[in-house]
């Protein structure tokens, strides 16, 4: 089982790394972006056999090691591949 | 069993010849791992079969040298029992095509080969050349090849202690990467690449190996279909997390006698490490491929052999010793693996499993490699550069604009924006600031401290490659000296285009002959160096481009010296005679945009007197800096002493020196003019008669002297006013020099 | 009298804060590795500078799993004084010793230079010897130290005078521009409620003598020495 | 509009941070996290009209700035807001 984790900066914590991007796509003239965020993504190969248990471990894992639940939250995807759906 | 056709053998850089000589030395036809490490093995990397020949003039013995070329990395005697262990290395190309990564893997690369020599790594130092900053693309190399090198050797915990960076149009579309390590061990306890002991278990430790960086591309076979050749990447990940915990335990594990030798796997990994391992010790190696820890399943033994993946040692170990091996490596979370054993019949014999899928004899992989004196011939556009009309240059502008220009150019301006990403204090051995000359490291538990600095000017080799290429060593040299340090050793990095071309087979053939003839005068070893050839964008080379790493040493820490003008009123001397020459100069190039004319000549009699004369003078501390004349010439050289002092001004006198011709261009070669073995002192006002003195007896000229003080920065001859700028307006045009080009919203 | 320097796989400083503690002070130090369970009877515990797991996820976050964190948490609770620099930092931060958490400073990119702080509080066992508002001048080298809390839990700081020390200018004005990394409030160090946790991003130990280009990181340790002197602290072993 | 970009190493290319990340959770006894991969990720609000030309700019913005093609691929995934459905 496959399942993805994005942690991202919380909306209120300021973000250099994102503003940095965005300055720079400015200067190269992409006005268009308005705003860049920047956060990490995992892919998380598990050996479980249903989706809960994913999402279970997914949790598990992010909340104890990948995200620093001071700065940053997460959002998890699983992804059955024997049926081939993001949940 | 494939056949080898011509499109194999192109490949695989194999020439004819060079296929034939691979019959004779097997006496059948190779298998395609053969193929593969002969490929690798006597490329022009691993080889030097366009350079051998040349290399082989420069001097490399002294009587303190310990260590020069042939193994991982020179070493010299440094005192108190201590050897340093340094070399250069480019990582000019993956630079270029994912810049943080090939600049890190470079650091990388470099570390490897001075710990491989049982040598703790100390300091590192880069040299690097980038096109005009006026373009995004270079901006964004730039970016990230400085946080490149930064990563990895702040997160290893090497200081960066300098370097040097230019900046030319001719370096656009081919970046120099070029790095430096020097590492200190104790003497007589040096570590070497070589096999011993038939019997004797050899170890794979670090990282896995995957499909990274293996150039020899498809073979006509099952076994190199397409799709292998998509799954290698060309540039590989640094991962120096893995590298501090390899370092780390091969020190600890040096510490013991149970190892026989280690050699890093740099440039084609497995092949080079065992055969050279083998040869250098005459024995023969016997690997199984498949005991190799793998990243990627389904590797062929051809890219086991060539894989470059980072962090892997090979080790040889004696027999018996194994549990201390691994428990020692264990400690680390590494594991060490036994891949195979020392025999007695000189072969390397590679298997997969049970099957033999290589056999050949180490000996002649090395020795009898290919070596060609390839024909070289003067490039048609030297005539033409070298001719440069000063009485045809428009009007020149005033003295002040001209040195803000000068100052507020790449070239010249602090370099603060690259080295205040480098960590150049951990270890706490640094004890020249950042960015004040050569880098400076104590050595703890002496007395001592050794400095370093690394040189080269592209555009010099470019107008006269002998004379540029002697104009690098003594630069690097006179940067030590300035320091307080005796030079004792060198490196060297030659960046050049194709050999196969005669026009630069002859740049560098001259350029060579010029870093031996300096070396000899200034009794300078080589102890290793780097070549890096092929330089080169749609058919247009670089400019041919040397870079010279020189080690001095510092008998007593407490003298070092640097560039800054001490804040009490003190005496200003120029040592050094030679006027400058506009010829080749920055002023030249960034005020009157021509790369044209001929370079000042270098006395090397009168540059060793001077930087002896430099350190006698700084070992009996009569001298408190003191700054060579370089880019820029003596205007910029005195601005420079200034800065940082916290704003104290300097006034200089000279003489005139009448010339004729117009009085513009006369003035702009005294003030901007470039020549060599010049540097500018300051010594307490009751200590300049002694100073007057000793410069006497070494015959060293005094071309001009003056006093430090006020906040302005004054130049006269025979009493007229030349140039004076107020250092604060003068120091903020250096500072900004190329922060300029970067959106920079922090402090 | 000793010093504990808990060495993480990835630290790089615990040299020298080897080297500052027992050749530059003359007292007594120890390296404790990371898999050790006990810190060998020290008085006072040192998690320093470097990239401990080669930070790559975030910085100290794996760190504070290594097996010899239990027992520097324990001595923590028992009030042992535990100074964590730069890396060190960044792990206390992930233990929840210390509150907050660390974004990439401003510039993102490292920054290593020297840098101006301000001792804001002498009440903890490695500022006690300072003179109040006294300007430390001490390198920094981090590219993740730019301090983050939200505005309540910064005020709670404040409150309980946590804020040991603060970036600030040569003459010890907290403005913007000697900010280098744009921490929150210039907040360059804090210290625990119990006050015997104190944790800073720049480096004392690399400002222990004047050939370093500063010796004002010295009474961060003086401190530790006297207060262990004055007090003759019983503490866990 | 929103657009999400991943950008992750290519397979064949060693990811040292995954690895590390997934040797740290074997040592506290994650075993069923078989294998981590760690990327970047990117959030970008974009002044655009459509779904397509979210798709171009970001696209456009990955190739030129956020992504190195010779060592990493990404994925883009467009949020249209009023219709809240990422495509
Ligand atoms: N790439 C670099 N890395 C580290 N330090 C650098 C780099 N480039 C320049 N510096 C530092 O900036 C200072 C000035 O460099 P440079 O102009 O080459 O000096 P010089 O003219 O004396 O040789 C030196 O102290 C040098 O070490
Ligand atoms: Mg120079």
């Amino acid at each position: 089982m496959k399942a993805r984790v994005f942690v991202t900066l919380k909306e209120s914590v300021f973000d250099p790394q994102g503003q940095t991007i965005a300055d720079a796509l400015h200067t190269m003239d992409y006005d268009r972006v308005r705003n860049v965020r920047q956060g990490k993504y995992f892919e998380l190969e598990l050996d479980v056999e249903t989706v809960d248990d994913a999402r279970a471990l997914a949790n598990e894992v992010a909340d104890r090691l990948l995200a620093n639940p001071v700065i940053e939250s997460y959002r998890i995807d699983v992804e059955d591949e024997t049926i081939g759906v993001s949940k | 069993m494939v056949t080898i056709n011509s499109k194999t053998l192109d490949h695989h850089g194999l020439s004819r010849e060079e296929y034939q000589k691979i019959l004779e030395i097997l006496g059948r036809e190779p298998s395609p791992t053969e193929i593969g490490i002969f490929s690798v093995m006597w490329s022009e990397h691993c080889s030097y079969k366009s350079s051998r020949i040349h290399l082989r003039t420069l001097p490399t013995t002294g009587a303190r040298v310990v260590q020069g070329p042939g193994e991982n990395a020179g070493a010299v005697d440094v005192g108190d029992g201590l050897v340093a262990v340094f070399k250069i290395e480019s990582h000019n190309h993956p630079s270029f095509i994912e810049p943080y990564q090939g600049a890190a893997t470079g650091v990388g690369g470099i570390i490897r080969d001075i710990f491989t020599m049982g040598a703790r790594p100390i300091a590192l130092l880069n040299s690097l050349r980038f096109g005009s900053l006026n373009d995004a693309k270079t901006r964004g190399i730039l970016e990230g090849v400085v946080a490149g090198i930064g990563g990895y050797g702040n997160s290893i915990g090497i200081p960066t202690v300098g370097g040097e960076i230019l900046f030319e149009d001719t370096y656009k579309g081919n970046p120099l990467v070029n790095v430096f390590c020097l590492g200190l061990a104790q003497a007589g306890k040096l570590v070497m690449g070589e096999a011993s002991g038939a019997g004797n278990p050899v170890y794979y430790v670090g990282a896995k190996t995957g499909r990274d960086g293996i150039h020899g591309a498809t073979m006509a076979s099952a076994e190199f279909d397409e799709q292998s050749s998509e799954k290698r990447p060309a540039v590989q990940v640094g991962d120096p997390f893995m590298e501090k915990l390899l370092l780390e335990a091969c020190l600890e594990l040096m510490q013991t006698n149970a190892l026989v030798g280690i050699q890093d796997m740099g440039a084609a990994g497995l092949t080079c490490s065992t055969s050279e391992m083998g040869s250098r010790g005459g024995v023969g190696i016997d690997i199984d491929v498949t005991r190799v820890p793998q990243r990627e399943s389904g590797m062929t033994p051809y890219e086991i052999m060539l894989s470059e993946s980072q962090e892997r040692m090979l080790m040889v170990v004696h027999r018996g010793r194994e549990a201390e091996v691994e428990r020692i490596f264990k400690k680390w979370d590494l594991h060490a693996v036994s891949i195979g054993v020392v025999t007695d019949d000189g072969q390397l014999r590679v298997r997969e499993g049970d099957s033999v899928v290589a056999e050949i004899p180490n000996g002649k992989l090395a020795d009898e490699a290919p070596c060609y004196n390839r024909p070289t011939e003067i490039p048609g556009y030297l005539e033409q550069v070298r001719h440069l009309d000063l009485e045809a240059l428009p009007v020149l502008p005033a003295a002040e604009s001209a040195l803000l220009k000068l100052l507020g150019s790449l070239a010249v301006t602090s370099k603060h924006w690259v080295y205040r990403q480098y960590d150049h204090m951990v270890r706490t051995n640094t004890i020249a600031p950042a960015g004040m000359g050569a880098g400076v490291v104590r050595l703890k538990g002496t007395d001592r401290a050794l400095a370093i600095s690394v040189d080269g000017n592209g555009r010099h080799c470019y107008l006269d490659p002998h004379l540029g290429a002697m104009l690098a060593v003594a630069e690097a040299a006179r940067n030590v000296a300035c320091a307080g340090a005796l030079p004792i050793g060198a490196t060297n990095c030659l960046n050049f285009g194709n050999p196969e071309r005669p026009e630069i087979m002859w740049q560098f053939a001259r350029a060579v002959e010029g870093i031996g003839e300096a070396c000899r005068a200034l009794e300078l070893p080589i102890t290793g160096g780097n070549v890096s050839f092929y330089n080169e964008t749609d058919g247009q080379a670089i400019y041919p481009t040397p870079v010279l790493g020189v080690v001095g040493v510092i008998e007593n820490a407490s003298s070092v010296l640097n560039r800054v003008f001490p804040s009490s009123q003190s005496a200003i001397l120029l040592l050094g005679g030679g006027s400058g020459v506009l010829g080749g100069s920055e002023y030249l190039k960034t005020v009157c945009g021509q790369v044209a004319g001929s370079l000042a000549p270098l006395s090397l009699d009168s540059e060793r007197r001077l930087q002896q004369l430099l350190v006698e003078l700084a070992a009996a501390g009569l001298i408190q800096s003191a700054h060579d004349c370089s880019d820029g010439g003596l205007a910029v050289a005195l601005a420079e002493c200034c800065f940082d002092s916290g704003g104290a001004g300097a006034d200089l006198m000279m003489p005139d020196d009448a010339s004729g011709g117009r009085t513009d261009v006369a003035e702009a070669s005294i003030l901007f003019g470039e020549a060599p073995s010049r540097v500018l002192v300051s010594i307490a006002e009751s200590d300049f008669g002694i100073v007057r003195k000793k410069v006497e007896i070494a015959g060293v000229p005094i071309a001009a002297q003056g006093q430090t003080g006020g906040d302005r920065i004054t130049i006269s001859l025979a009493g007229r006013k030349v140039l004076d700028l107020s250092v604060a307006d003068a120091e903020a045009a250096w500072r900004q020099g190329m922060e300029r080009f970067f959106v920079n919203r922090a402090a | 009298m000793k010093f504990a320097i808990v060495v993480f796989p990835g630290s790089n400083c615990d040299h020298d804060a080897y080297y500052a503690t027992k050749h530059v002070l003359g007292a007594d130090a120890e390296f404790v590795w990371h898999k050790e369970l006990g810190l060998q009877g020290a008085d006072v515990v040192i998690l320093p500078g470097g990239f401990s797991y080669g930070d790559y996820l975030r910085t100290g976050s794996i760190a504070r799993f290594s097996p010899v964190m239990a027992s520097v948490m324990a001595f923590a609770e028992a009030g042992g004084p535990v100074l964590g620099i730069c890396n060190g930092f960044q792990i206390l931060l992930e233990t929840g010793l210390l509150p907050g958490g660390m974004l990439y400073n401003r510039s993102v990119k490292f920054q290593c230079e020297q840098v101006y702080v301000r001792v804001e509080e002498l009440e903890t066992p490695f500022t006690c010897t300072a003179t109040p508002g006294q300007v430390l001048r001490i390198p920094i080298a981090h590219g993740e130290g730019n301090y983050f809390a939200p505005p309540d839990e910064l005020d709670l700081l404040e409150a309980n005078r946590q804020v040991v020390f603060r970036y600030c200018d040569v003459e010890g004005a907290v403005v913007d521009a000697a900010n280098p990394n744009g921490s929150a409030r210039g907040i360059a160090g804090l210290c625990n409620k119990q006050r015997n946790v104190v944790a800073l991003m720049p480096h004392p130990e690399r400002a222990c003598e004047s050939a370093m280009g500063s010796a004002d990181g010295l009474v961060v340790f003086e401190s530790a020495i006297a207060q262990l002197k004055s007090d003759g602290m019983v503490l866990p072993g």
